[in-house]
């Protein structure tokens, strides 16, 4: 207790400076301004979007040819729980975070989220906990029991590697992040929206991230329970899933897919949210029925809820439950069904510009449709015996997630690109971008669909040349396309580094509204000030940006819109009354440090506990750092203040 | 180079959807398309509507999307009326999915409930385990008409009556494994600790294949399983044939000295029923010392059934393998019931299994690497054997028939 | 939701000082984001005491809740628990009085009676040990152990950071609004007793 | 950023909602009483055997303490309803799917 004693509220623990630094690798470490920390969440995920690509490349190298030998049985077990692992857990749901922490405070009107520190801490966590995960890699291997992890083939018992235990402990930090951040997120929306900004006047992309984070929120704690129950089993003998003292099997697959389903559209809404900012953007139009978009959003949320055990038909649950859990599943299809008809509808009347984010948005329409339509079909409980764990599963599933949520990261990649990084990304390039994932995701997902009608089981590391069935379009032919297919995706993706590159190497830089948007992020410098706005607007309507720059003129053809001011101009004006004394929060050491005990907790629970109380060691340091630590630090203000009131410490958990 | 974009799209669409109708392979033998069995038939008839419902669904979202992105792609226009939606129009495109997903659910919830009936005498047991399925044919229980007169156990393959209902009870000795043959009915788990019912019928006497679908570990993919369907006669002919009384090899044959190895090596985990040692003890295998789920492959006909280790590897060669597929329904079970005859005894697969069995099959059963299992294997272990040894335990098998 | 936007007309349009930042909804950041995590928390204790009352009949041959439990003992401490949380709610009321000698002392006190509860459920901890139930026995045991131990953690928290709470009063040193901070320690106090409510009941009283 | 300890200079916008009225000690005090009389009678049940009452009676008096608690230890009903409504949807979603979970299990049918 001694620590508390600290001389002066800039100084941590009494002894160390905050950091302070504006430039250099500190100013990124230490940072919790949430562009910062939004753009290194993009980076990593990024870098894992790879990872998992690669797995996936593997994955279809060896299924390009009956009995093949490029994965070992083991291996491709490994490769595909992890290649799941890492593209639901470490790519789509942190690039998903990566859009929202950047562009959520600046839609809403903000100048950073509710609690900048334990934004840093949420980052880190999920840096952390994803490194730890692929440590597994060369620590005697990853986890191999599918990314659903059925009891009792993930006890010790059936899989003696330490694979799992990463697994369990690399999802749990993992989980903790999300947690943290569902939460932040939440605040900062609810409380945190500009003067005049009401519920019904935020942007959609608000809206989905707003619901995304409340099934975040109250889906995390139930897969925390199935982790814990496993880790218990796994590394202190509790007989949770020991089916010999008379566990029930089923009770994981509960857990595991009340929040899974939940999950799916979590990782589905950001992109939803995404592309209804682009389409209405590049349409020219407000978005079609903005209160359905919303609601149905809302209602997907909620029914979202009632049906994960259209996961478990095959599971022996008993007619009752598999029919209203059927009939159930088919409901979540018509909030969605209203979704891709408005969008479509906001296409209708248009002047549509087919820049390629709108590209990769519509392409989000059309593909995700094909994906949705596989899922009612999965919904038919009794066809879902005969699809299950087939291909035809694998089909639906990437057709939604590729053609849907990941389609639409890109669409936010291209879209938000100029505000992010004050340059435009090349159109081009987009355009060989946009069709080789195009046509790479048809050739990749669409054979799936046949390949699991003819009794193509999932996870299946050779198929047998015997069972191929005879003709030229066999199994085989249909395996051979999907590899294909999967490098196009590939090369694709590859387009698009090349662009960054490309992007990232020359001068000019993007005019300040290149696509004529809508919205409040647009209302700012790009890239965005440290403190966003010069001054929090006043907000009075959905789409405020366009309608200060839009207004309806009489002309001799009668009243029309016409563009009255300029980006420049608006912004010019907010210039003009800029806030004095912005107090930003200050950089922080602690979240990283509290971020960093995780890891060494977890791999003492691996190794020797001894480590983990070490790791607590630290985790203790990092909260009493944090805890005695003012979140803002005095020299670090933007506007150096001027009276003691306005630099007083603020909050205590922030 | 992008010059007509939406040209392109619609070209894609209608491919796609093209790939998906008319890509099926012929002959896929197991192909959920082709059922063969009033079970995987009622199914088939509710889903096939439903695939057409979600296609034309389908082609209507991308006419229209296809249609908007030709109309109003911009050609200099104004900007649009800047409206909000049209509620009405909104309301009708949310109650018309409603009512498509209604029509879809009545026939679903009935079929659930029909698939479910359990009214059955022939009732066969079937247990996973890592990674083959064991049948055992309950001892007075009747299946077509024939009753059976003392408990059967085989594995890889289910012997059934064509034409007949049969119950299979479901379960599994160690994780959890789904029994799926699709042209005769959906998955079902096998959930250790549980008890799953699936009904099976088949229209007509013939082989169906199928997998374990629940990953089951190292070798899922290889945890394969058929059913054979036989008409009644020859249903009663396989019966008589599984319950016929052990007859020992002739003494001083190759298969004599095999039986001896195979008492030595092999009996400690199989089971050959009637087998007796030396002094006239009968031999009973104790799996549940050697193998983590306590069994193995009961071996006691091993060469009436024509792959083996999970239905994986084929006992016959290749063209024997192919003619027996490929039989008319009416020459298939005379076929069968020949089993594997010296001439289409594919010997390479077995002996490289007696040889060293995880190196055609990833188990674990390395001695260094059972830790956490107390010892037990999962799978077969390499048995170390000489080739001479080999050749006659190929010879004692070779009359378990 | 849409009670959430009547609060929103109280913010002045031209308020664009550091009040622009204050909340549109008018309410509390930290006592918004603990009522989220306490919501979240209810998806936590629910999953564990699903999983318990799956498995409380699961004991094979060997002890089970009926034999084990000893109810006056665990009656008691479930009623040192609930005083606990009147003694929460003196502090917090002292706290918004700014009476900090008072809001010390029931802190102190709260955390007093805390530290009794998990004192006698390290008791019964030990004895159901003794008897030969211990975390690996049964089902039962384990799911038993999981949800009393994860709830006692909780408890275990809720001490250290009363105890933090009272040092860091008297030394003065609470970073921002004091009677805030000590609401919600309140706040995740009292959660921790409501779960016990349930526990209690659905654990100890309802016969299994 | 940072806006908590904004309401003593800004009350305009803060005071109403951010200080609901809270009773005083005595208030709680009487509250407290009323919980440890019905943990007395949760209790009771131990020694007084009410049969197949027993369970029910048990749940009425386990809900009646859990929203005295909430309600009035926990001020959601003198506070803002933003609060009561976060926390419900987490209860309730808790109690739909694991009582659902449950009840696939048979649970409720015994
Ligand atoms: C982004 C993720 C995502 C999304 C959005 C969805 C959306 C849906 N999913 Fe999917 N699903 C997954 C990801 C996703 N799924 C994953 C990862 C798995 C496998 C997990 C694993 O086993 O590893 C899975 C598995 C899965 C199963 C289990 C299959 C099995 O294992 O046996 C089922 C069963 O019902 C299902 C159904 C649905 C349905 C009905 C929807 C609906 O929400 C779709 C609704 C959309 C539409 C229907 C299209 C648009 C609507 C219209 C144009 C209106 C008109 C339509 C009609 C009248 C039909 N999904
Ligand atoms: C977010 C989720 C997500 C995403 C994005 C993907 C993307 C892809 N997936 Fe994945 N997949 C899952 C989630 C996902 N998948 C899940 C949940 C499963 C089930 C697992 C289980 O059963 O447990 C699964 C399973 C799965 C299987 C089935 C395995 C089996 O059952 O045996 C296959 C097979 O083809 C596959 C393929 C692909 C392909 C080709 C892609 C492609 O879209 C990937 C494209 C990306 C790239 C190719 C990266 C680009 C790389 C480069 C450009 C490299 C060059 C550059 C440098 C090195 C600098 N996936
Ligand atoms: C330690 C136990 C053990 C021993 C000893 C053993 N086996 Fe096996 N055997 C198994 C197991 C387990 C399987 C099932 C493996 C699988 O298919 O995954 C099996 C499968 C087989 C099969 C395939 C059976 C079928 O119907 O699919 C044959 C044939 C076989 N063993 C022959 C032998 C012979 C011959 C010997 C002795 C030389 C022998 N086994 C010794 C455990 C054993
Ligand atoms: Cu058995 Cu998969
Ligand atoms: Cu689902």
């Amino acid at each position: 207790m001694a620590l508390i004693a600290s001389p002066t509220p800039t100084q941590s623990l009494g002894v160390f400076r905050r950091p302070v630094a504006a430039t250099g690798w500190r100013s990124w470490v230490f940072t919790v301004d949430h562009k910062k920390i939004g753009i290194m969440y993009g980076v990593v995920a990024m870098f894992f979007f790879l990872v998992g690509g690669c797995e996936a490349l593997l994955i279809r190298l060896q299924l390009a040819a009956p009995d093949n030998t490029v994965l070992s049985a083991g291996l491709y077990n490994e490769m595909f729980t992890m290649h799941a692992t890492t593209m639901v857990f470490l790519f789509v749901m942190p690039m998903a975070a990566a859009f929202a922490n950047y562009f959520l405070p600046l839609q809403v009107g903000a100048r950073d989220v509710a609690f900048p520190r334990l934004n840093a801490l949420s980052f880190w966590l999920f840096l952390f906990g994803g490194v730890f995960l692929n440590t597994s890699w060369f620590l005697g291997g990853a986890a191999d029991g599918g990314w659903f992890m059925y009891s009792p083939n993930s006890s010790r018992l059936f899989s003696p590697s330490h694979g799992i235990d990463f697994w369990v402990l690399g999802l749990q930090i993992i989980g903790i992040a999300s947690l943290v951040s569902s939460i932040n997120l939440i605040v900062t929306v609810l409380n945190m929206r500009a003067p005049g900004m009401k519920l019904m006047n935020m942007p959609v992309f608000t809206w989905m991230v707003l619901v995304v984070q409340f099934l975040l929120l109250f889906a995390l704690p139930v897969i925390t329970v199935a982790l814990f129950l496993l880790s218990f089993q796994r590394n202190f003998g509790a007989a949770f899933f020991d089916v010999d003292k008379g566990a029930d099997p089923l009770l994981w697959q509960h857990l595991f897919w009340i929040f899974g389903h939940p999950e799916v559209y979590i990782i589905i809404l950001p992109s939803f949210g995404i592309i209804s900012e682009v389409l209405p953007t590049f349409a020219r139009k407000p978005l079609f029925g903005y209160k359905f978009v919303v609601f149905s959003g809302a209602a997907i949320g909620f029914v979202g809820w009632g049906v994960w055990a259209h996961h478990m038909f095959a599971s022996g649950l008993g007619p009752v439950s598999v029919a209203v859990f059927s009939v159930a599943t088919m409901l979540i299809a018509i909030p969605t069904g209203v979704k891709i008809c408005n969008w479509t509808l906001t296409l209708w009347g248009g002047k549509l510009w087919f820049s390629t984010a709108m590209m990769f948005a519509i392409g989000v329409i059309v593909l995700f449709t094909i994906g949705g339509l596989s899922g009612v079909t999965h919904a038919v409980a009794p066809a879902d015996t005969q699809q299950t764990d087939t291909y035809h599963i694998v089909g639906h599933f990437h057709y939604v997630i590729v053609g849907g949520a990941v389609m639409g990261l890109f669409a936010g990649f291209y879209y938000w690109w100029p505000k992010v990084f004050g340059k435009l990304l090349n159109e081009r390039l987009g355009k060989w971008n946009f069709w080789l994932m195009f046509f790479g995701v048809n050739l990749t997902f669409a054979p799936m669909h046949i390949l699991g009608m003819q009794g193509q089981p999932r996870r299946m590391v050779v198929w047998p040349e015997k069972l191929t069935g005879e003709g030229f379009f066999n199994l085989q032919f249909w395996n051979q396309i999907a590899t294909v297919g999967s490098f196009l995706i590939a090369s694709g993706v590859f387009m698009f580094l090349v662009n960054v590159v490309v992007t990232a190497k020359k001068a000019e830089k993007a005019p300040l509204d290149p696509w004529d948007a809508r919205t409040l992020e647009w209302m700012t410098a790009s890239p965005p000030k440290e403190h966003n706005f010069d001054t929090i607007p006043t907000v009075h309507s959905l789409d405020e940006f366009f309608h200060r720059k839009y207004e309806e003129v009489d002309t001799d053809k009668g009243p029309r819109l016409v563009k009255v001011r300029s980006a420049e101009e608006v912004l010019a004006a907010e210039e003009a009354k800029a806030d004095a004394h912005i107090h930003l929060p200050s950089p922080s050491y602690w979240p990283i440090v509290l971020a960093f005990g995780l890891p060494v907790i977890a791999y003492g629970v691996i190794y020797n506990l001894l480590l983990s109380v070490v790791g607590a060691a630290i985790l203790l340091l990092g909260i009493f750092g944090w805890v005695l630590e003012p979140s803002v630090a005095e020299d670090s203000d933007y506007d150096p203040p001027t009276g003691e009131s306005e630099t007083k410490e603020l909050s205590s958990v922030g | 180079m992008f010059v007509k974009p939406s040209r392109r799209r619609r070209v894609a669409a209608a491919a796609a959807l093209g790939l998906l109708l008319a890509g099926c392979a012929k002959n896929a033998p197991q192909d959920t398309f082709d059922p063969a069995g009033s079970n995987a038939r009622s199914i088939d008839d509710l889903q096939r509507p439903v695939f057409y419902v979600a296609g034309v669904v389908g082609i209507i979202v991308f006419a229209v999307v296809g249609y908007a992105i030709w109309k109003f792609k911009d050609r200099g226009q104004d900007i649009p009326e800047q409206s909000h939606g049209n509620p009405k129009l909104e309301i009708a495109l949310t109650i018309l999915p409603a009512i498509i997903l209604a029509a879809i659910c009545v026939p679903t919830v009935s079929q659930v409930f029909s698939l479910d009936k359990k009214d059955n005498n022939c009732v066969i047991n079937v247990t996973g385990q890592q990674w083959w399925w064991e049948y055992d044919y309950a001892k007075g229980s009747e299946c077509g008409g024939v009753v059976i007169p003392e408990s059967i156990v085989t594995s890889a393959e289910l012997v059934i009556p064509a034409n007949t209902d049969v119950l299979l009870r479901i379960t599994s000795r160690d994780v959890i494994h789904s029994f799926w043959i699709p042209r005769l009915n959906g998955k079902r788990d096998a959930v250790p600790g549980r008890l799953h019912t699936l009904r099976l019928q088949a229209d007509q006497p013939g082989l169906y294949t199928g997998q374990c679908t629940e990953f089951c570990g190292l070798s899922h993919a290889r945890m394969r399983q058929a059913a054979i369907a036989l008409n009644t006669a020859d249903f009663q002919t396989w019966v008589t044939n599984q319950t016929e009384a052990y007859t020992a090899p002739e003494a001083g044959t190759a298969a004599a000295v095999g039986q001896s190895t195979f008492i030595a090596q092999c009996s400690r985990c199989h089971q050959v029923n009637g087998l007796q040692d030396g002094d006239g003890k009968p031999v009973l295998a104790e799996p549940d010392l050697y193998v983590l789920s306590g069994a193995a492959p009961n071996l006691t006909n091993l060469l009436t059934r024509t792959a083996f280790a999970g239905w994986t590897f084929d006992l016959l060669t290749d063209e024997c393998r192919d003619t027996l597929w490929n039989a008319p329904p009416d020459e298939f079970g005379a076929l069968y019931l020949k089993g594997v005859t010296a001439e289409c005894f594919n010997e390479a697969n077995l002996r490289e299994w007696i040889r060293n069995a995880p190196a055609m099959k990833p188990m674990y059963t390395d001695p260094k690497n059972l830790g956490s299992t107390g010892g037990k294997t999962r799978g077969m272990p390499a048995l170390g054997l000489t080739e001479a040894q080999i050749d006659e335990i190929i010879a004692y098998l070779l009359e378990r028939k | 939701m849409a009670d959430i936007a009547v609060h929103e007309s109280v913010t002045s349009h031209d308020d664009h000082g550091p009040a622009a930042h204050g909340s549109i909804t008018g309410i509390s950041n930290n006592k918004l984001a603990m009522w989220l995590f306490l919501g979240s928390e209810c998806l936590l204790f629910g999953g564990l005491i699903s999983t318990y009352m799956l498995y409380r009949g699961r004991h094979g041959s060997g002890v089970g809740p009926a034999q084990l439990f000893d109810i006056p003992l665990t009656s008691v401490s479930s009623f040192v628990l609930l005083m606990s949380s009147l003694t929460m709610v003196l502090a917090v009321n002292a706290a918004k009085r700014k009476d900090d000698r008072n809001t010390n002392l029931w802190l102190a006190v709260t955390g007093l009676l805390g530290a009794l509860f998990v004192g006698a459920q390290v008791y019964e901890f030990t004895a159901f040990y003794h008897e030969g139930v211990g975390f690996t026995t049964s089902l039962f045991s384990s799911s038993f152990f999981t949800l009393t131990g994860f709830h006692g953690v909780h408890v275990s928290i809720g001490v250290i950071m009363l105890l933090a709470m009272v040092a860091i009063i008297s030394r003065n040193k609470v970073a921002g609004d004091k009677a805030e901070a000590v609401e919600m320690i309140g706040l995740y106090w009292h959660f921790v007793d409501v779960v016990w409510v349930v526990i209690f009941t659905l654990v100890y009283l309802i016969p299994a | 950023m940072n806006t908590v300890d904004e309401h003593t200079e800004h009350g305009h916008h803060a005071h109403g909602a951010e200080e609901p009225h809270i009773p005083k000690d005595s208030y709680f005090i009487k509250v407290a009483l009323w919980l440890a009389l019905l943990t007395a009678l949760e209790t009771s049940t131990y020694w007084i055997h009410l049969g197949g009452f027993a369970t029910p009676a048990l749940l009425i008096m386990m809900t009646i303490k859990f929203f005295m608690i909430i309600m009035i230890f926990m001020h959601l009903k003198f506070d803002n309803k933003l609060f009561s409504l976060m926390f419900y949807i987490g209860l309730g979603l808790a109690i739909f799917v694991y009582c659902v979970a449950l009840s696939t299990f048979q649970f409720f049918a015994s």
